[in-house]
Parts: C-alpha cells; sequence; structure tokens
C-alpha cells in the first residue's frame, strides 16, 4: 500500500501533519511533530527517487479517475530531484529551528510557526510532482501563503511590511498565472500537462496561446524573483526568521524555476518557448543583467542577510541562464546549479542563523573578531562563501564549470567572462566578511558570545559537508541532472 | 386564468420597479442622511417586496412559492431593523438631523 | 434579453470599478467592493454558474466586506492623496491590458457551443456523473470527486489562511460583555439577531446537505454558519459570542475539518483504492461516492466556519474598546 | 460585426481586470492595494465564467428534459480561486493591521519615509 501510493503520500503525509501541529499546545510537541515529518518526509522522498532511477516516470492517477478528467500526480526524474532537494533542506532545518525559532519567535507563535512550516513543505512539494496545471495553482497558493505568514513573523516591525509585499506581488503573479491556465483551458479544453502538451501543437499558432504563454512566464518570474520582479526578495530574506531563510532560499525560489522549465519544455515544448517566442534570447537577457547587477548591490551591503539575499538574486541569474541556453547541457548545468545552490546557500544562511542568535546582529560592522568566539560557525561561513565563489573542490565549483562549458559550446563566450567577473564580485562580499570576523580587533563586549549550539551546527556543517563531497565526487547528481534535463528535454533535436 | 394571473404578476414586477426607482430618486434627492434613510426603506419594503410577490404568482403552488415566501419574510424583518441600526449608528456619532425652517 | 442583462451588469461593474479607483473614503472603497461582488455574484447567475454565484455572493458580498470594513475600522479612513505620478503603472496597465486584447483576438465566441471548453473534459462529466457520482448537481461531483484533491488543496489554503491570521494577530478571549446604557439601543437588533440566528444556522445546514442537488455544498454552508456567529456577535458583544463557541473549539474545529477530509483519503487507501477514491467506501460505487462526498463536504464545511470565525475574532479582538 | 461582438465580453473584463490591477499598483495605501487586488481576481473569475456559458444552456444540474448544459469545469475551479482569493484577502488586511500598530501609517510613502530613518 505504502509504494504503490507513494506519489500521493509525498504530500498527504505533511498536509495531514501541519493541522495536528496544530492542535499540539506545548511548543517542544509541535517541533517534534514537524521534525519527524520532515524526516519521514526524506525517507519517502528517497525512496521516490530511488523508484524514478529504476522505474523511470511514475504516474498516480488521484481518485482513480483516467488522466484528463482526474487528477494526476506525475514524477520524473527532474521532479524527483527537485523532491529530494526540498526534502534535505526540510530536514536539516528542523532540528535547527528548536533553538533559533525560541529566541526569535513570541512562544504563543511556535506552534503555529511549525504549522505554517509544514503546510510550506506541503504546498512545495505538491507543486513539483503534481501533473496537473490548475492543482499547481492550488498548492502554489499553500506555498505563499503560509511563506508569507512565515516571513511576517520576523522580529523586526520591517518583516511586516516585506511580508506584505511579497503578499501583494505574489498574488499578482499568482494571478497571471492563473490567467494563463484559463487561456490555456479555454483553447484545448484540458487542463492535464501531458494532455495540453499533446494538444497544443495543433491550436499554437493562436495568438490566445501566445498570450498565455508571456502571462505563465512572467507570473512564475515573479514567484522566482527573475530580475527585475526579484524587488521583493532582498526585504522578506533579510527580514524573515533564520530558518524561514534558510528553508525559503533553498526551496521556494528553486520550485519556481522548476515550474518555469516544466512549462517551457513539458507544456509548451521545446520548439514553441524557443523558436517561436524567443523565450531564450530574453531569459539570457535578463540573467545577465540580473547576474552583475545583483552581484555589484550585493558588495555594498552592510546587512549579511541582505547581501546573500542580493547574491541568491544573482545566482537564480545563472540557473536561468543556463536554462536559457536551450541545449541539453545548459539545462542540466542549470538543474545542477540549482541543486548546488540550494546546499551552499541553505548552509550560508544557517550559519548567519547562528551568529544572529548568538551575536544579535547580522551587520558587518558588528561582526568583528567574531571568528574566535565562533570558530565552528565562521569556518562554516567561510567554507560555503569559497563554494559559493566557485573555488575548485566544491560544489559551486562544478556546476560553474558545466555551465560555463554549456555557454563556450553554444559559442556564447561572453558568458563565460561574465561568469567570471561575478565570480569575483562573490570573492569581494564573502571576503568583507571574513575579514571583518578574522582580521579585525574585537569589539570591547565580544568575549560575552558563545559558540552556537550543536543542534545548529551540525545541520549546517552537514551541508557543508555535501558540499565538499560533491565538489570531490559529482558523478551520481550530475548524472542525476543530466537524466533530469534529458527527460525535459526529450523532444529536443 | 393564465392570463389573469401573468397581468397581476406583471402588475407586482412592475409596480415593485417603480417603487425601487423612486426609492433610488429618493436617496439622491433627499437632503440628509435621515431623510435618504426613509427613501431606502422603501426599496427594501414594497419594492423588493412587490417584486417577490410577482415572482410568486408566477411561481404558483410549488417549492419556489415557499422559498420566496421565506425571503420575503427574511426581508421585511431585517430591512426596517438594518435601517434602524443604521440611524442608531448615525445618531451615536453625532450626526444632527436636519431640521425644518432651513432650505438647504 | 440574457444579453441585455449581461450587457447592464457588466456596465454596472465598470463604473462601480472606477468609482473604487477614484474614491478616497476608504468605508466607501469597501461598501463598493461589496457592491461589485455582488454584482458579479448577479451576473455569475445570468451565466449559469449558481454555485459560484452563491460563494461569491457568501464570500466576497459578505465576509470579505465584513473584514474590509474591520480592518478600515482598525486603521484609517482616510486615503492619502498619491504623491507620484502614475506614469509607469499605467504603461504596465495598458501594456498588460493590450497583450489581453490581443489575445482574445483568437478565442472562441462568447457562448460558442463548438468551442474547445465545452467539448473535451467537460462533457464527459456532463455525461457520466450520474451513472459514476449518481448527484445531479454535477459542480459538486467534479468538485468533490474527480477533482477532489483540489478542494482538498483548498481547504488546506483556508487552514492556512486561518493558522496566519492566528500567529498575526493572535486572539483574546474577552470576558462576558456588561450591560452599558449605550447597549439599551441595540434592543432592536438584538431581538431580530435572536429571531434570525437559529434560522440561519438551519439554512447552513440545509446549503450543506443539500449540495447534492442544489446549489451549495461545504465551502457555503460554511460561510453562512460563521455568519450567524458573527451576527451574534455584533448584537450581543464578542465576549458573549465567544461564551458559546469559545477560541480553543475553533482551533480543534480548524483542523479537525482538514483531518476529516483527509482521512476519507487515507481510509481508501487503506482499502486497497487509489487516494480519495471513494468508491471502495461501500459495497457499491455510487453509494461509495455518495459517502465520500458527504463526508469530505463535511470536512469543508467544518473548517471554513471555523476559520471566517477565527478570523472574525482576530480583527475584532484587535480593538481595544468595547462593542464590534 | 459579429466577430466584434463575439468577444465584447471578454474585452470588458479585460477592462475590469486592469482597473484592479492599477489600483494594485498605483495606490500607495496598503488597503486600497488589497482591495485593487480583490477586484483584479473578482474580474478573473468572470473570465473563466464567461467562458463556460454556452448559448440555450442552463445550470449544470441535471435534469430530466434538458440536454444542454453550461460547463461544469470553470465553476468548480473558479469555487476554488474565490476561496483562495479570500484567504489572500484576510491574510492581507491581517497585515496591514499589524503593520498599522507598528507603523501607524499604512501609506506606503510614509513607511517608507519611516524605514530609511531605521
Amino acid at each position: 500500500m505504502l509504494l504503490s501510493n507513494l506519489p500521493a503520500l509525498q504530500v498527504i503525509i505533511p498536509l495531514v501533519s501541519a493541522p495536528l501541529c496544530m492542535l499540539l499546545r506545548n511548543p517542544r510537541h509541535a517541533w517534534a511533530c514537524a521534525l519527524f515529518t520532515s524526516w519521514l518526509v526524506l525517507g519517502m522522498a528517497v525512496m521516490l527517487a530511488q523508484r524514478v532511477y529504476t522505474a523511470g516516470t511514475l504516474s498516480y492517477a488521484i481518485g482513480a479517475w483516467a488522466t484528463p478528467w482526474g487528477i494526476e500526480y506525475r514524477v520524473d526524474m527532474a521532479g524527483a530531484l527537485m523532491v529530494l532537494v526540498i526534502a534535505i533542506i526540510g530536514a536539516l532545518v528542523m532540528p535547527y529551528a528548536w533553538h533559533s525559532i525560541q529566541e526569535e519567535l513570541h512562544k504563543k507563535q511556535t506552534g503555529l510557526f511549525y504549522t505554517c512550516y509544514l503546510l510550506c513543505l506541503t504546498g512545495l512539494l505538491g507543486i513539483v510532482v503534481t501533473g496537473d496545471a490548475f492543482n499547481l495553482f492550488v498548492f502554489l497558493e499553500i506555498s505563499s501563503l503560509s511563506s508569507y505568514v512565515l516571513i511576517s513573523l520576523g522580529s523586526k516591525r520591517r518583516a511586516l511590511t516585506a511580508a506584505y509585499q511579497y503578499l501583494v506581488m505574489g498574488t499578482i503573479g499568482a494571478t497571471f498565472i492563473l490567467i494563463s491556465i484559463g487561456l490555456l483551458y479555454m483553447i484545448t479544453g484540458t487542463l492535464n500537462m501531458a494532455d495540453l502538451a499533446q494538444r497544443l501543437p495543433d491550436v499554437a499558432d493562436t495568438r490566445t496561446i501566445r498570450v498565455a504563454f508571456a502571462f505563465m512566464t512572467v507570473g512564475v518570474s515573479i514567484k522566482l524573483a527573475l530580475f527585475p520582479l526579484h524587488i521583493w526578495l532582498p526585504n522578506a530574506y533579510t527580514f524573515a526568521p533564520s530558518v524561514v531563510t534558510a528553508f525559503m532560499a533553498a526551496t521556494a525560489t528553486k520550485v519556481g524555476v522548476y515550474v518555469l522549465l516544466r512549462f517551457f519544455f513539458t507544456v509548451f515544448g521545446f520548439h514553441f518557448s524557443f523558436v517561436a517566442m524567443h523565450v531564450g534570447e530574453i531569459l539570457m537577457l535578463l540573467a545577465v543583467a540580473a547576474i552583475l547587477v545583483a552581484s555589484l548591490v550585493a558588495v555594498f551591503q552592510d546587512n549579511v542577510k541582505r547581501m546573500l539575499a542580493y547574491s541568491s538574486v544573482a545566482q537564480i541569474g545563472y540557473i536561468i541562464l543556463g536554462i536559457s541556453l536551450a541545449s541539453a547541457a545548459g539545462v542540466s548545468a542549470g538543474m545542477l546549479h540549482l541543486f548546488n545552490h540550494a546546499l551552499i546557500k541553505c548552509a550560508l544562511f544557517l550559519a548567519i542563523g547562528s551568529i544572529y542568535l548568538r551575536l544579535g546582529s547580522v551587520e558587518i560592522h558588528n561582526m568583528h573578531g567574531l571568528a574566535r568566539q565562533m570558530p565552528w560557525t565562521m569556518a562554516a561561513f567561510v567554507a560555503g562563501g569559497l563554494s559559493l565563489i566557485g573555488i575548485p573542490l566544491t560544489a559551486g565549483f562544478i556546476s560553474k564549470w558545466y555551465l560555463v562549458s554549456a555557454a563556450l559550446t553554444a559559442g556564447y563566450w561572453p558568458l563565460a567572462v561574465l561568469v567570471l567577473v561575478s565570480s569575483l564580485l562573490a570573492l569581494i562580499y564573502i571576503w568583507r566578511v571574513v575579514e571583518a570576523a578574522y582580521f579585525h580587533v574585537p569589539a570591547a563586549d565580544m568575549h560575552r558570545v558563545r559558540e552556537a549550539p550543536a543542534s545548529m551546527l551540525i545541520p549546517a556543517w552537514l551541508l557543508i559537508g555535501a558540499n565538499i563531497y560533491i565538489g570531490i565526487d559529482a558523478g551520481l547528481i550530475i548524472n542525476i541532472a543530466q537524466q533530469g534535463a534529458a527527460v525535459l528535454v526529450g523532444q529536443m533535436p | 386564468m393564465n392570463l389573469v394571473l401573468d397581468i397581476l404578476s406583471w402588475v407586482c414586477l412592475l409596480g415593485g420597479a417603480i417603487f425601487l426607482l423612486i426609492g433610488a430618486i429618493g436617496v439622491l434627492r433627499f437632503p440628509d442622511f435621515y431623510t435618504r434613510l426613509h427613501a431606502v426603506s422603501i426599496c427594501d419594503t414594497l419594492g423588493a417586496g412587490l417584486v417577490l410577490l410577482g415572482l410568486m404568482v408566477q411561481g404558483g403552488l410549488s417549492l419556489v412559492t415557499v422559498k420566496l415566501l421565506l425571503m420575503f419574510y427574511f426581508m421585511i424583518f431585517t430591512g426596517p431593523t438594518a435601517v434602524h441600526a443604521l440611524a442608531e449608528a448615525a445618531l451615536q456619532g453625532k450626526l444632527k438631523p436636519l431640521v425644518n425652517d432651513r432650505e438647504s | 434579453m440574457e444579453y441585455l442583462i449581461d450587457i447592464v451588469l457588466l456596465g454596472l461593474l465598470m463604473i462601480t470599478g472606477f468609482a473604487i479607483v477614484r474614491m478616497r473614503s476608504l468605508l466607501a472603497v469597501a461598501m463598493l467592493t461589496s457592491i461589485y461582488s455582488l454584482l458579479s455574484a448577479s451576473l455569475f447567475v445570468v451565466l449559469d454558474a449558481v454555485d459560484v454565484a452563491l460563494t461569491e455572493a457568501a464570500i466576497g458580498a459578505g465576509i470579505s466586506t465584513i473584514l474590509l470594513l474591520a480592518a478600515v475600522a482598525l486603521t484609517t479612513d482616510e486615503e492619502q492623496a498619491p504623491r507620484h505620478t502614475p506614469l509607469l503603472p499605467l504603461i504596465v496597465v495598458i501594456t498588460t491590458g493590450a497583450a489581453l486584447i490581443y489575445g482574445t483576438v483568437d478565442m472562441p465566441h462568447y457562448g460558442d457551443p463548438a468551442s474547445p471548453v465545452h467539448r473535451h473534459v467537460a462533457a464527459t462529466y456532463l455525461h457520466d456523473t450520474p451513472g459514476e457520482i449518481g448527484v445531479p448537481n454535477v459542480v459538486t461531483s467534479v468538485l468533490a470527486s474527480y477533482r477532489g484533491y483540489d478542494t482538498l488543496g483548498e481547504v488546506t489554503v483556508i487552514f492556512t489562511a486561518g493558522a496566519g491570521v492566528l500567529a498575526l494577530l493572535g486572539y483574546r478571549t474577552r470576558r462576558r460583555n456588561s450591560r452599558g446604557p449605550g447597549n439599551r439601543k441595540l434592543v432592536v437588533l438584538r431581538v431580530i439577531a435572536k429571531l434570525f440566528f437559529p434560522l440561519i444556522l438551519l439554512f447552513a445546514l440545509y446549503i450543506q446537505f443539500h449540495g447534492d442537488y442544489g446549489p451549495g455544498g461545504g465551502f457555503q454552508a460554511g460561510v453562512i454558519f460563521a455568519t450567524g456567529f458573527i451576527l451574534y456577535a455584533l448584537a450581543f458583544g464578542l465576549g458573549n459570542a465567544q461564551r458559546v463557541i469559545p477560541h480553543r473549539m475553533l482551533h480543534i474545529m480548524m483542523a479537525v475539518g482538514v483531518l476529516i477530509y483527509a482521512s476519507v483519503g487515507i481510509e481508501s487507501m487503506l482499502l486497497g483504492g487509489k487516494f480519495l477514491e471513494y468508491r471502495v467506501l461501500a459495497e457499491d460505487p455510487v453509494t461509495g461516492q455518495h459517502l465520500g462526498i458527504m463526508l469530505i463536504e463535511l470536512g469543508v464545511g467544518i473548517t471554513v466556519a471555523a476559520v471566517m470565525l477565527i478570523i472574525y475574532y482576530g480583527f475584532v479582538s484587535q480593538q481595544r474598546s468595547g462593542d464590534m | 460585426m459579429s466577430e466584434l461582438l463575439g468577444h465584447y465580453n471578454y474585452w470588458i473584463v479585460i477592462v475590469l481586470m486592469m482597473t484592479g490591477f492599477y489600483t494594485v499598483i498605483a495606490r500607495p495605501n496598503l488597503i486600497k492595494k488589497i482591495i485593487g487586488l480583490f477586484i483584479f481576481q473578482t474580474s478573473v473569475f468572470i473570465l473563466f465564467i464567461s467562458m463556460a456559458k454556452i448559448e440555450g444552456g442552463t445550470a449544470p444540474i441535471i435534469e430530466a428534459g434538458i440536454s444542454v448544459y453550461s460547463n461544469p469545469l470553470p465553476h468548480v475551479l473558479i469555487l476554488t480561486a474565490i476561496v483562495v482569493s479570500l484567504a489572500t484577502t484576510a491574510l492581507g488586511l491581517a497585515l496591514v493591521v499589524r503593520i498599522r500598530q507598528a507603523y501607524g501609517t499604512i501609506d506606503e510613502d510614509d513607511i517608507q519615509v519611516q524605514d530609511e530613518e531605521d
């Protein structure tokens, strides 16, 4: 029963445990419930990935209704990889959450925090595994609404405005997606993605479908914070509770990228998206702008969280750049970077969260001499930073390497230069933190700062370990990314 | 017989419509809040009531008529209550009624 | 005739829409929003979407307006004049609108029976519902069975909103309201509220269980149920309403509704079917469908009613003084 | 001529959508923005329901003697979307109330001024 229903259970389990979590009055119980669920989800994600790896794409008809009539869950290799990313991050973030949340949130809110976290997990997983366009919208809203709440729980009042701004932009994005789904349905009469893909080529030459494509692209771009629609992201990441930032930076925008990939390649098809609509060129332009502008802005930030948030915008640029090359190598490089960046950014934000817990601030000018007090945390930050820059023997290097080689194969040598330049910019902004923490004279009251608890260090170091492991032996993950890309790009010439 | 019923129902419907129109004009033309409330209450009771009556005649003896009857019952209670609550709120909010011997 | 009503309603909607943009008084805008909802609900009736019309009237014109009014009362009524030239927004809006108009050119005509919308998936729902599900209201059968999973997602969305408002606004339980001198003036309202309170609850139950045969279902019923309590709270004060239905109970209800829904799905898995496959719930597949739909609609109704009340309590308990 | 008239419904709906959209992005008042979102979403609902309409059809409740029904699927989708829109509105307004408590204003420009002072 378990195995045959695995795709559905993957989403149902966190969904059911969210209301259960709310009923628990003791914060510790709520945390235990969320922790247990996250690890259960991880276990199932591993099983799911294994099954997809051996048996190929899984399809699950909910309610046993045949496909265009009922809702279908469909997991292929790319989807399994995404589920795995979300589950890993979710599972690692939860043990970390206990101390951090106890410190940053009001006691009354903690139970609800874990409920919303589980709902967000549900939404993100649901988006990835669904094979139905409207069901995607519903789960997108679950994840969005819960992330608005999670962000608004940040301790500063600006968390509220950040959440509000995200709510307004996110809802505009979701409404655009809804309009697009409506137009698609109007022309094809179906909502199932596989069925849409089958019916679209006959009607692809209508203006309605073109508009639907444009609206879908813009709507999803807001969600994944593609430049210049990223303006909600820096505030949201800066003022959200540390755990939320780490979780969302690693998963929410990545799921947006995945949705974009799904629609470009599976639903609309390579030919329509890249040849008829020229989306590759547009995306490449925006990605280049994102990488340059966001990296530059990041250099001038004093708040490390905000700096990393801008760096996230730049990194999303890399992922989109890979996709915009419209080749199997490019897409697999994009997916590889998506996976690696999730690990890197999550580790960095976890380290920053530990610093916030002990230091009460994440501004560079308050971090002078911090490395002596929090050696393990700062070491994790440095290791993550090196990976972000793309030093060899780290995961960041592998994905940038594949990205550059894909760009060169496609004949875009300026892109290789661009990657190099922005890596230098990354070096600068990481260095500013390192300089302050290692080479400046400690502030007077610095000796009171202690190292973070083990429950917060271990998740960060596990992620760093994964980073270095991938940097040394990337075979498996490259294989999965290439398989995922092959599934997506299957129909490509 | 059918013709008679039809005519009856149309008379009711048109009458209701006319009262609704009068109420609307009243809201626009009357000088202050309390007099306007007076105009509104005509819409609620007579206007809507006559329309419902007309529809009941159309419906004949059926479930629809029973439902319409319930609606009518609902309207004659809620309409005046709402107007009363509005006037009460306006009074509490220190809105002075317009007293005569002054043109507005 | 139908087209005439259609055009008139659309025209009224446009007027209301423009008025909403122009007006500065937020209280008036809130009321206009309610009118906008009510007009679109009427339009939905003309367009044969009776279930949607009922929902829009209850949610859009009812609950949303109450929330808007509460929010305005808690903040401020006057909107400041915009200080920027609206040039950039105008360009964005005009571009978007132009793109959409461009997209309409190849659309099937309004009401065209040959359009793909009516041919592909939908035709099967209409054709198969009597045999497979056995309920006359096809909207209910699609909502609860064919696309039942969407509805589970929808309940989760509402649950999320409830949890979110709780996290943001928290709650304070009020002691029983005193009968101050000001309260005497509410006597008419109180008598009527007392008279209608049971009727509203009865009507909610009717909508809940009649959803298979006519317009209605869990959502609409839940909202109407909550409206009954909101009326009670308006007339008798929040403290008294919270004595009737305390906060802790709402928390439990809100969670239990989702759990009922999900456990119907899990039960069908345990019985060897797929998730939310109702036909395995009973010997006869059609009876199974009936049972499944009834249970999940119950879950929906409970969660929606609880969340609406939680949201209302959350807003109103922010007010420092007395009655609202 | 019939070419033009065939789409008039959609065109008005698009104007309505853009009215809401404009209110969201042009108005600095936070409550007005939420109202704008609400109008925007409600208008999208009308778009969906318009496409479900079939000439000479009735509401999709099966009855003997009627053969043409409007399409039930968009109705179902919009039922879901209405609930989603309510959820968004409620959450947005709750945020606005909290922002007012924290900042003492619900005007975007004023908030920005205060944020820069921080």
